[in-house]
């Protein structure tokens, strides 16, 4: 096996692996992949919750009933499709900001989803201690604990370490964004991991911006993907709004790392749809003709949705069933987020230590 | 005179020293185009090109250490680290680095540079955007650090920040930024670094505090005048070094001390305050010296309830004044 | 029973850890083949494997998250730092990630892990061998932080670190390790985190430390004595959580305090110790609580005459003892 | 101008730059780099005296006089020839504690040298605080502020910044080892210093070990010099007990910068001949066979006296004569540093702030 693939810019072609990015649409497309009509039409679901759910948080955070946003609009089809190609009782799910719609696949419902957003009681992640989606919901085997970019990455690592040592036969997925490549730890972990043959999958979302810098102010080359070459293990780039591509590149990275053959690198190229976050006025730094251009061109879901209309799989009444019952399932969820109360400063002070600690 | 908010002095501050000092460069996230998360630096970029304001990768350890080196070599940098929640990669640079470098020298090379970064909560920004770091850098040889409370002395301190030859550590609340406005002369000064002010005279009580925690001590200074108790507040603006004169002075005069922050209480700079004290006022003191502080837990949570729980407030301060005013 | 130095305690109780529970696992630079710069993990590649001793990259703050996800997952992992000045990369994940990691995930995710860093001067380690961290690390809710200075003490506590349900930093000053020998049982024993020991009784002046200053403390009280002056010497053991029981049943009885570190003086350990006597045990005070502390200069200078200038020794401890019994 | 050079591993063929390391001996190698007799002569002798003064801190050290040593002994090439094919004047030096031969290259005295290995007055790096040749000394334009492996990477790079600002043509080169490289802030300064197409060198002296970390548990690749092409600049190979090819890769290097053309990392391969340093003691680690190998087969030192001796550059006597010279200089240095006094108590304090500063 060659540990160098989809290598772009520095004077060397473009090369994809066949089957990932190469596959061009064809009837065969989900097939080969081992997905059944009925499950790219859950799938679908799942990208279409979650796009409603994004949108709603939108709406309630320009109503103040959200203190902040970080979308998935643009990042479905690699988050929905990476996750939903790994194992969601024995893999980990090391999740970043951006992730609403990893945790959506997983089964994260809308009313949490919306608590977490409000910081309500019955918040599944911190106690309402956190950011939304911040913390960890082990019954779905999410973990982001912090808004720290890049520091989940050596954690991922040691999750991936206690699989190995313990022999079992988890996988651990690090997402992260373009910006997060650049910090230290992003090296340290990869170096790690690269050493040890860690069960690990570093999936980058490359939007193209770190909040407002864009690529070519954060580094030197085109492609992400080719630093797993110094570390001696592949670097795979993926088009991220493409939902097949990112299974089938998340499926293999996955059977690689159980089959104790060590990390993949695997970059999917996306669009951020959206301002970095509800705090961002993404005007100041991006062209109007850009943001037109991005949104037309590489969204996750439209292009989906015509795979699967071209496919014969979803009717437009199906589609808009579909849509219907989204957002019924995200109304309900706003009532009851909004109704919940905060949470009693009686829990102030719990789980700051072990049980048995003297003094803090 | 011109009135304005803590960010508008920082960014005047930046602005004027850049256009005084062609050394001055600045780097930091999202500082270009975008102007900076709260806009301190809106409009550097076009005024003073791509050479000096330097839109930096997502990389806070470097973002310091090329600082350090650009200090080294002639420049004066400003290093922006977006929140201060996010500045702990940067503390192998600034920490065992940067304040050691004039020392272990012998004075052959020397670091001029700022690190400003925002911190502090009441700003629903949950445990990763509320966090308060001066302690650490306060317990640093080698390192002055920041913390003003008002738009004047933001404005004042920033410039003598700049001008200092050696690292300065510049924490802005975040909370003031626009909170807090107050009129800036237009005409140059410069506040020195290391001099604490009396922000209003009194006889019963010396409050010693710091950044946001000065408004809302004022506020408990008020109230505590309405019921005959006259309380002087010192602010700090700069917790290191210390200006135990000032504080010694007022502490000799009312034997009474109450000292306020934000940051969790154990070690915090109320901790060095409170020891001075003891080790140098301690035969003026008619009571326990007492500490009004962030509790100990890891920064404050994101529900807008428990954040209340956290953070120290007029109400707070001025029970704590009352209690000790009863001693 | 066996006498053992420091370090030698400090390798058995992580061998019977390492004996006892499976879930222990050591990682660090040089602590496979080359059992460690100081030989505490001597044996341990060969004994327990490649899987359990992992001779870590050089990257601190990877050797640091890297325990951080493992404790996550259900490992019991030992991070060693060679040397504490090379502890700043790690701040990241042990000041702004694994103590919040109980409270920001509401108990969902602990982290049980172990930090051990040899710290400390008096060893001709100039500028980058010598520092001492451990107020950084104390001033940070959700950490425990042990700084034992005998060999019996530093096995029971390390166990206990082990065992414990949360990060604990463990400081070991490198010049106890060969140094400071005593007697260790052979039967098994546990030290709990956040108990202070007094370590000699006396009644006219309580003198609190820990770390290597505990035997030159010991030592200056021997000096008082001689002069008719009892000493009751405080071992913190524990810096945070500080056994505030232990520290004012003691200054309630004397009356007199001195601190003594070896860290920096502004803002180290002695500072919060003060604060807390001086709130907590002000009617019972004779004396200003003084403090003898390493001088405010960044770390010790390599030249035999610089370091000695620095360091707190004995003569010193005795002579600042003296002073405050004439007070 | 591709940005990959001499890959090797990873499933690539290795690959030299033509005139580096695929040079072999041959009369014109000096000739070709514009090196004269008498250049080639000097740059010999001040192998000759690093080696020899190094030779002479171990025994110091071995006595008790001289606290602690890291030994340069097998990398003299590599650092002589790299310090050389630079500017004295108008570069700067990033060295680590490993650099004794780039300080003696430079002109730093035997004297010097081990006045600051004593702890002793006039020792022109730190006034005695710091380890040896730790601090900075301005006059050779050496700078090494502290032993934190890495830390130097990211200062490195602002210095080159601060050139580039001010549009002067300095070039900085900074050293470092194979351990190094795996530090976060290897990867932040590098990837900073490829944005920013900076002055610079990331020289780093791969001698196969971080103390007693083998190469093979601190990354999964051959060479350190693939990673250059995460960062977008070229990263060279060079056999690093060549004094030629390290001469030659640097000038390279170095005209590249000085042209505006960016950083350039160059991995020069070499041995460490002693144990880590005098604490350490490599027997634990290292098998006999593979010490005595090692010594035999990359002594920079023996390889460039035989191609003086084949180009009858040199003669035995004068080497002979050489030696001799170079022992009388260190024999007398060794004098006068052992009469030098200690720092007196007085300094303590000096240099602590800026002149002006209140309190601490
Ligand atoms: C260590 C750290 N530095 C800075 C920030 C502030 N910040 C939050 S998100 C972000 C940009 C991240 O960009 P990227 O990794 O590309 O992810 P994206 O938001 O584009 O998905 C920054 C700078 C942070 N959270 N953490
Ligand atoms: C940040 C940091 N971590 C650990 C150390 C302890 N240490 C000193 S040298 C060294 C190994 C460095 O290896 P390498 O970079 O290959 O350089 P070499 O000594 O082989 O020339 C280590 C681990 C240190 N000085 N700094
Ligand atoms: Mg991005
Ligand atoms: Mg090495």
């Amino acid at each position: 096996m060659t540990n160098c693939n989809s290598v772009r810019g520095m004077g060397l072609a473009t090369k994809s692996k066949p089957g990932i990015a190469a596959v061009t649409a064809s009837e065969n497309r989900h097939n080969l992949l081992g997905l059944t009509a009925e499950r790219l039409l859950d799938i679908y679901q799942r990208m279409v919750l979650s796009r409603t759910l994004d949108q709603r948080v939108w709406q309630l955070n320009r109503q103040g009933k959200a203190a902040i946003v970080a979308s998935a609009q643009g990042h479905e089809a690699a988050q929905v499709g990476s996750a939903l190609a790994l194992d969601k009782d024995r893999d980990l799910f090391f999740t970043y900001y951006r992730s609403m719609a990893v945790c959506v696949a997983l089964g994260v419902t809308p009313t949490e989803v919306l608590l977490t957003f409000m910081a309500k009681v019955g918040e599944p992640f911190s106690g309402a201690r956190q950011f939304p989606l911040h913390g960890a919901y082990m019954q779905h085997r999410i973990i982001n604990v912090s808004n720290v970019v890049a520091a989940h990455l050596t954690k991922a690592d040691g999750a991936a370490l206690a699989f190995k040592t313990r022999q079992e036969f988890g996988v651990v997925i690090a997402y992260f964004g373009d910006g997060a490549s650049s910090e230290g730890e992003c090296h340290e972990a990869m170096n790690f991991a690269g050493v040890h043959r860690l069960p690990i999958i570093f999936f980058c979302e490359n939007n193209r911006y770190a909040i407002s810098v864009p690529l070519d102010k954060q580094m030197a080359i085109q492609d992400v993907a080719i630093r797993a070459q110094g570390y001696g293990f592949p670097g795979v780039v993926v088009d991220g709004s493409d939902l097949l591509a990112v299974m089938e590149a998340t499926g293999n990275a996955a059977a690689r790392a159980r089959a104790g053959e060590g990390p993949t690198l695997i970059e999917a190229k996306v669009e951020r749809f959206m301002p970095h976050t509800s705090d961002d006025d993404d005007r100041r730094y991006r062209s109007k003709a850009e943001l037109e251009e991005m949104r037309g061109k590489a969204d996750p879901l439209g292009k989906l949705r015509s795979y699967l209309l071209e496919q014969g799989i979803l009717t437009p009444e199906m589609d808009k069933a579909y849509l219907a019952k989204a957002l019924a399932e995200v109304n309900e969820a706003t009532d009851f987020a909004e109704k919940a109360p905060y949470p009693d400063t009686s829990t102030f002070y719990d789980h700051l230590h072990s049980p048995g600690t003297r003094g803090v | 005179m011109p009135v304005m908010n803590v960010v508008q002095a920082v960014r005047q501050a930046m602005h004027e020293e850049m256009k005084r000092d062609p050394r001055v460069i600045i780097l930091g996230e999202d500082i270009g185009k975008r102007g900076g998360v709260f806009l301190a630096t809106e409009g550097f970029l076009e005024e003073f090109g791509e050479g000096r304001v330097i839109d930096a990768p997502l990389a806070e350890a470097a973002i310091a250490g090329i600082a350090v080196g650009a200090a080294m070599n002639g420049l004066r940098p400003i290093a922006e680290i977006e929140f201060t929640d996010f500045i702990w990669p940067t503390v192998n640079q600034l920490v065992g680095e940067a304040p050691r470098i004039r020392y272990g020298t012998n004075g052959a090379l020397t670091v001029p540079m700022v690190v400003r970064a925002p911190y502090g909560g009441g700003v629903r920004g949950g445990l990763y955007h509320s966090q308060s770091a001066e302690a650490f850098f306060a317990h640093t040889p080698g390192l002055k650090v920041v913390c003003p409370a008002t738009p004047y002395d933001a404005k004042g301190l920033l410039k003598a920040a700049i001008r200092d030859d050696d690292p300065v550590m510049f924490f802005e609340h975040k909370r003031t930024y626009r909170l807090v406005r107050g009129e800036v002369p237009e005409d140059e000064y410069v506040i020195p670094i290391g001099q604490a002010e009396v922000k209003r005279k009194g006889e019963h009580i010396t409050l010693v505090t710091y950044g946001l925690m000065l408004h809302y001590s004022l506020e408990a200074a008020n109230t505590l005048a309405q019921e005959g108790k006259s309380v002087e507040v010192v602010d700090l603006r700069t917790v290191r070094p210390l200006d135990k004169e000032t504080i010694l002075a007022s502490v000799t005069k009312t034997g009474r001390v109450l000292i306020v922050h934000e940051d969790n209480k154990t070690g915090g700079i109320g901790a060095e305050v409170a020891a001075i004290i003891a080790e140098e006022a301690f035969q003026y003191l008619d009571a326990p010296i007492m500490r009004l502080c962030g509790p100990d837990v890891p920064a404050m949570p994101f529900a807008p309830t428990l954040e209340a729980e956290f953070m120290p407030s007029p109400q707070k301060i001025a029970a704590a004044l009352k209690k000790l005013a009863a001693y």
